[in-house]
């Protein structure tokens, strides 16, 4: 009843745990993996990176702020942590680096069923800004990949463009097979008894409750154009959070800082998604892109 | 929550305790992300409602020790799950500034409880006066005080069978040790033992968190775990660091 | 003690009512003044607009998403009501519009004291952005006011870009006297019972609490770059919050959909920054700015 | 919020009840904001704890007549004061679908009340079984049934001085008159008086409703308000649509 098909993958649900949360250990994936329809790795580099110093993740008022900084222990190391993943979901790797990196690191992870391509990570040579950014390096990564592996291949979105549509078509152009929408929210938090920001990083990224609204209209601004899945994500937290993202166009959803509320988020989801859909009488395809249509 | 130092004792030239006018709703066991201005945020038990109390082992814990009385320290938490009180006759057993906690946990439980805590020379010892009033057997490596050996070794010679339950924090090769230990006396299911791993969030996000083979988060199940649980774990075999990248325990 | 000075304006606090809030009428304008440090209007146009239907204001989760539509009786009859403006504060009309009426509007109101330009408006042509989208866009208009007029501009920035700073740039250039930092983020919420977007427009702008780590971020990435006034405005509710902004480089801060919880914000806001500079034994000055230097 | 239309009572030709099965934690003279399936979103009354009574005078309105039982409609709200209970003898004058949150006053009150309710035509009446059964003076203009005249006809041939508090609802014309007759008889400040202006946000932030000369808003500090702040103010000279553009009323 809840079965989706992303391109050539199957979720059992459409429910899948977000990167970078509970995605450092193999064990932890494998945890989520017995319940929800997919899952996605943290993020991977092709050297190791100790990441930023903590704090590296701080709740605020209505969400969370991470400014974490891609800590992952190499492809290499990671790979041999992923030889013991349990296979109870279509396991996605989240590739970040370079240009030149990314398409690199695709050999190293044979388990792999999908590969996410996280573009929000500082575009080397043009300082600060990210690679998610520019439409035609994003269409450029994408083709290298695809000739790389046949799998299916995501691009997750950066919220912090002037036009969330123009990249997600430099992803179609460049052969993606679905996008995911969206990564976090380039924000700040001062604490003002200490007079200065509270991140070790002082710029992060927010995530949960507060980007939700945000994130359910990249999904049905880029729904509305492009041809490829849509993979919502972005404080989901409820069942009718998932929903939201269906309506607006999401063929599945992602969920990461909801993971906060406890693991059991992904079965609550799911059994609230199915409810739902008994009560109204609808199928999953009925209220995917539903807001659309009304 | 930004909090101030309300008092500040030390306990020995390397472990200082931090007391805030501040009671955090809490049960022993549970820990949290203090934020040490100019240096990182780390895990910290609480030792007691107010206070914890940190051994100096690298930049930020060093920094600790000279903090004023006064200074603001950021403070997320408390966090992870804590011991579990139950009736009966009550082991506690502690190594070196794992009594922190223990010392919250043994105040609590008030009753029949003995303690088991040894250190490596008798200037480590914290809390001396506190414990002394209760059924403690003090160790040292040296001999400097009190029994003469490892706590393993104490453990060893005692009837482990007559406690209802046994709470553990030391060192992780000491808990390595008395797994084993408890393993062979079949007593695994009656222990709560607390153990540390490289923390970011605190709050089951990160993932930084987790052992092996379980995917258990030292921050939301732990850091109190059953000692069957940690039985067959990577508890005692290696850790991760802050990237993820594995570290095997050398002995 | 609270006093700041924006260019030639004086503020007699930091506080400022932001544009769309209790905007539309003069009394309510009046009633606001005597409180806070300056209000701003509801943005003008030189048609008038009627605005989208309703639904266009609605709570959400942690804020408010509008999508009012820039109604508006036209500037000719809005500064009509202006006359009758107490002045007790600073007098700061906003205006909207495309690149050649907003510059023509400025003569309609001699009683301001200054103009905010607010460039999130489709920008006539390139269907779909916003104006403020486009640094020499927004030069340009700069540029045109501030031949209109010798009183104080200010360029209220969209979140929705790229780079705001950039932007902020481009205003500087212009020699807009000062930027407002944000205005909503683009956004939708969507029913799920009824299956559509509960907003008329269906797309929105966010506002309220959710936004505030996103405008900070804002403003201390500005604050860093420019030499021009910062003001500050998303989500402030408590005095924390104002400082929060304050310190990551606003000089005044507005306040907009704070109001919901009462038009005695401002005063509770202005009390709680007094009662925080006392405790810290520091200026307005000093806290400016603090997160750059700590 | 998002509910389901559980009763619908045609009260007359152009006046609908909808029922909902939920009772709004609410005082009389609250009013919601409704959407209505492919309309607009507009402010109604509570006509009781669980309901809303509308006159069809437009798009919105009309399609409102039309909902069927079962319909789910959004609901924000209640927003607004609404009425203040008074000890004492209480005067309600109602006009037109001014009656609907009366009504719900009327219940609320329970006693020591008196009714003035004036239509134009007796099919206009609305509540009339439920009304009848108290101390109700019914007007209409073309005295098709009761008193003919208007309800300012009729509160002028009464002793208002014997009351100690009276409630107003109605058109704003009749508003205008009452507020002039009420200031004749030096009773403002014994008045609590509801009035209408165009709104979007209900929630006291986009300003258009809004009135002069205190900027006072009605969806917040209103939309109950006393005699005496209305009488200098714009009510019974003109309203703003919802661009902010002023109408001057044509009497
Ligand atoms: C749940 C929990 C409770 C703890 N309670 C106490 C306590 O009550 N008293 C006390 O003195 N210590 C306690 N610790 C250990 C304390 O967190 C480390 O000693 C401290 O982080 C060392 O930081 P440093 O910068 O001084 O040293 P570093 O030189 O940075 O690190 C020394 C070692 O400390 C550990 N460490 C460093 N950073 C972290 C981190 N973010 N999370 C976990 N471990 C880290 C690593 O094993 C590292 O090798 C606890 C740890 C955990 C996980
Ligand atoms: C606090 C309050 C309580 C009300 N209670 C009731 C009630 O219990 N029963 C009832 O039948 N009517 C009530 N009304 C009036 C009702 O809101 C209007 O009749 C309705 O909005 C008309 O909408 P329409 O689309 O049918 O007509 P339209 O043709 O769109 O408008 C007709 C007239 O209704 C008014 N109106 C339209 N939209 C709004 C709006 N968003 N806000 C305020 N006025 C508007 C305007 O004066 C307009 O000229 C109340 C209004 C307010 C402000
Ligand atoms: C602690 C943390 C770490 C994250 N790490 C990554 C990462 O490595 N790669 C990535 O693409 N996204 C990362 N994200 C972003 C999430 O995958 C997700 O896009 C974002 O948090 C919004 O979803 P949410 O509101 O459900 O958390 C991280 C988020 C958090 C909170
Ligand atoms: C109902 C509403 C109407 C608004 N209208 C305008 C407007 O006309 N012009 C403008 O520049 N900003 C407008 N804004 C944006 C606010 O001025 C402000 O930038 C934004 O709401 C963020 O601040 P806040 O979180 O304090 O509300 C409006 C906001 C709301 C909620
Ligand atoms: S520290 Fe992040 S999951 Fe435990
Ligand atoms: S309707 Fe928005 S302020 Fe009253």
């Amino acid at each position: 009843m809840l079965e989706v098909r992303i391109g050539d993958m199957v979720l059992e649900n459409p429910t899948v745990l977000a990167s970078g949360i509970m995605g450092t250990t193999v064990s932890s994936l494998n945890r989520i993996a017995r319940v929800a329809g997919g899952v996605v790795t943290k993020s991977v580099t092709s050297e190791p990176r100790e990441g930023f110093k903590n704090p590296t993740v701080v709740n605020v008022n209505c969400g969370i702020l991470n400014a974490v900084g891609l800590s992952n222990p190499s492809a290499k190391l990671f790979a041999q942590e992923l030889e013991r993943y349990n296979g109870e979901a279509p396991l996605i790797v989240s590739l970040a680096g370079s240009e030149e990196e990314i398409p690199e690191l695709v050999s190293f992870f044979p388990m792999a069923q999908g590969f996410e391509l996280n573009l929000s990570c500082p575009h080397v040579g043009s300082m600060g800004a990210e690679l998610g950014s520019d439409p035609e390096l994003v269409e450029n990564i994408c083709r290298r990949v695809k000739k790389r592996t046949s799998k299916p291949i995501f691009v997750k979105l950066s919220p912090n463009v002037t036009d969330i549509v123009e990249i997600g078509r430099g992803a179609e152009r460049g052969g993606a097979d679905g996008v995911v929408a969206i990564n976090t929210l380039r924000a700040m938090v001062i604490d003002v008894e200490a007079g200065k920001p509270i991140l070790s990083n002082r710029i992060g990224g927010l995530s949960g409750k507060a980007i939700k609204p945000v994130a359910v209209r990249c999904v049905y601004e880029l729904f509305e154009t492009l041809k490829i899945p849509v993979i919502g994500c972005g404080g989901i937290i409820t069942w009718r959070d998932a929903v939201e993202f269906l309506m607006a166009g999401a063929s599945a959803v992602q969920i990461g800082s909801g993971v906060f509320y406890g693991t059991s988020i992904f079965k609550s989801v799911i059994e609230g998604i199915k409810d739902f859909l008994v009560r109204k009488n609808l199928s999953l395809e009925d209220v995917i892109g539903m807001a659309h249509r009304n | 929550m930004y909090i101030r130092i309300a008092e500040k004792v030390m306990e020995n030239p390397e472990t200082v305790t931090l007391y805030f006018s501040y009671e955090f709703p809490s049960v022993p066991g549970q820990f949290v992300m203090v934020d040490v201005p100019g240096k990182e945020e780390i895990p910290v038990s609480l030792s007691s409602e107010s206070s914890i109390t940190v051994k100096a082992v690298g930049d930020t814990t060093q920094k600790m020790l000279n903090l004023g009385k006064g200074t603001i320290v950021g403070i997320r938490g408390p966090y992870g799950n804590g011991f579990k009180a139950v009736e009966g006759n009550k082991l506690v057993v502690g190594g070196g500034i794992g009594i922190a906690p223990l010392r919250y946990l043994v105040r609590w439980l008030e009753r029949d409880i003995d303690v088991v805590y040894g250190v490596k020379t008798v200037k480590e010892f914290i809390f001396f006066e506190e414990l002394r009033a209760k059924n403690v057997v003090f160790i040292t490596e040296n001999g400097s005080f009190g029994e003469k050996g490892t706590v393993i070794d104490i453990l060893e010679s005692m009837d482990l069978g007559k406690y209802d339950q046994i709470y553990v924090c030391g060192p992780e090769m000491m808990i390595a040790s008395i797994l084993n230990l408890f393993e062979r006396e079949k007593i695994l299911p009656l222990t709560q033992i607390s153990v540390e791993r490289y923390m970011k969030c605190g709050i089951g996000i990160c993932g930084s968190c987790c052992i092996d083979p379980f995917g258990l988060r030292v921050c939301v199940e732990g850091p109190v775990f059953n000692g069957e649980i940690l039985k067959n774990s990577e508890i005692g075999k290696y850790h991760r660091n802050g990237s993820g990248r594995k570290y095997v325990w050398k002995n």
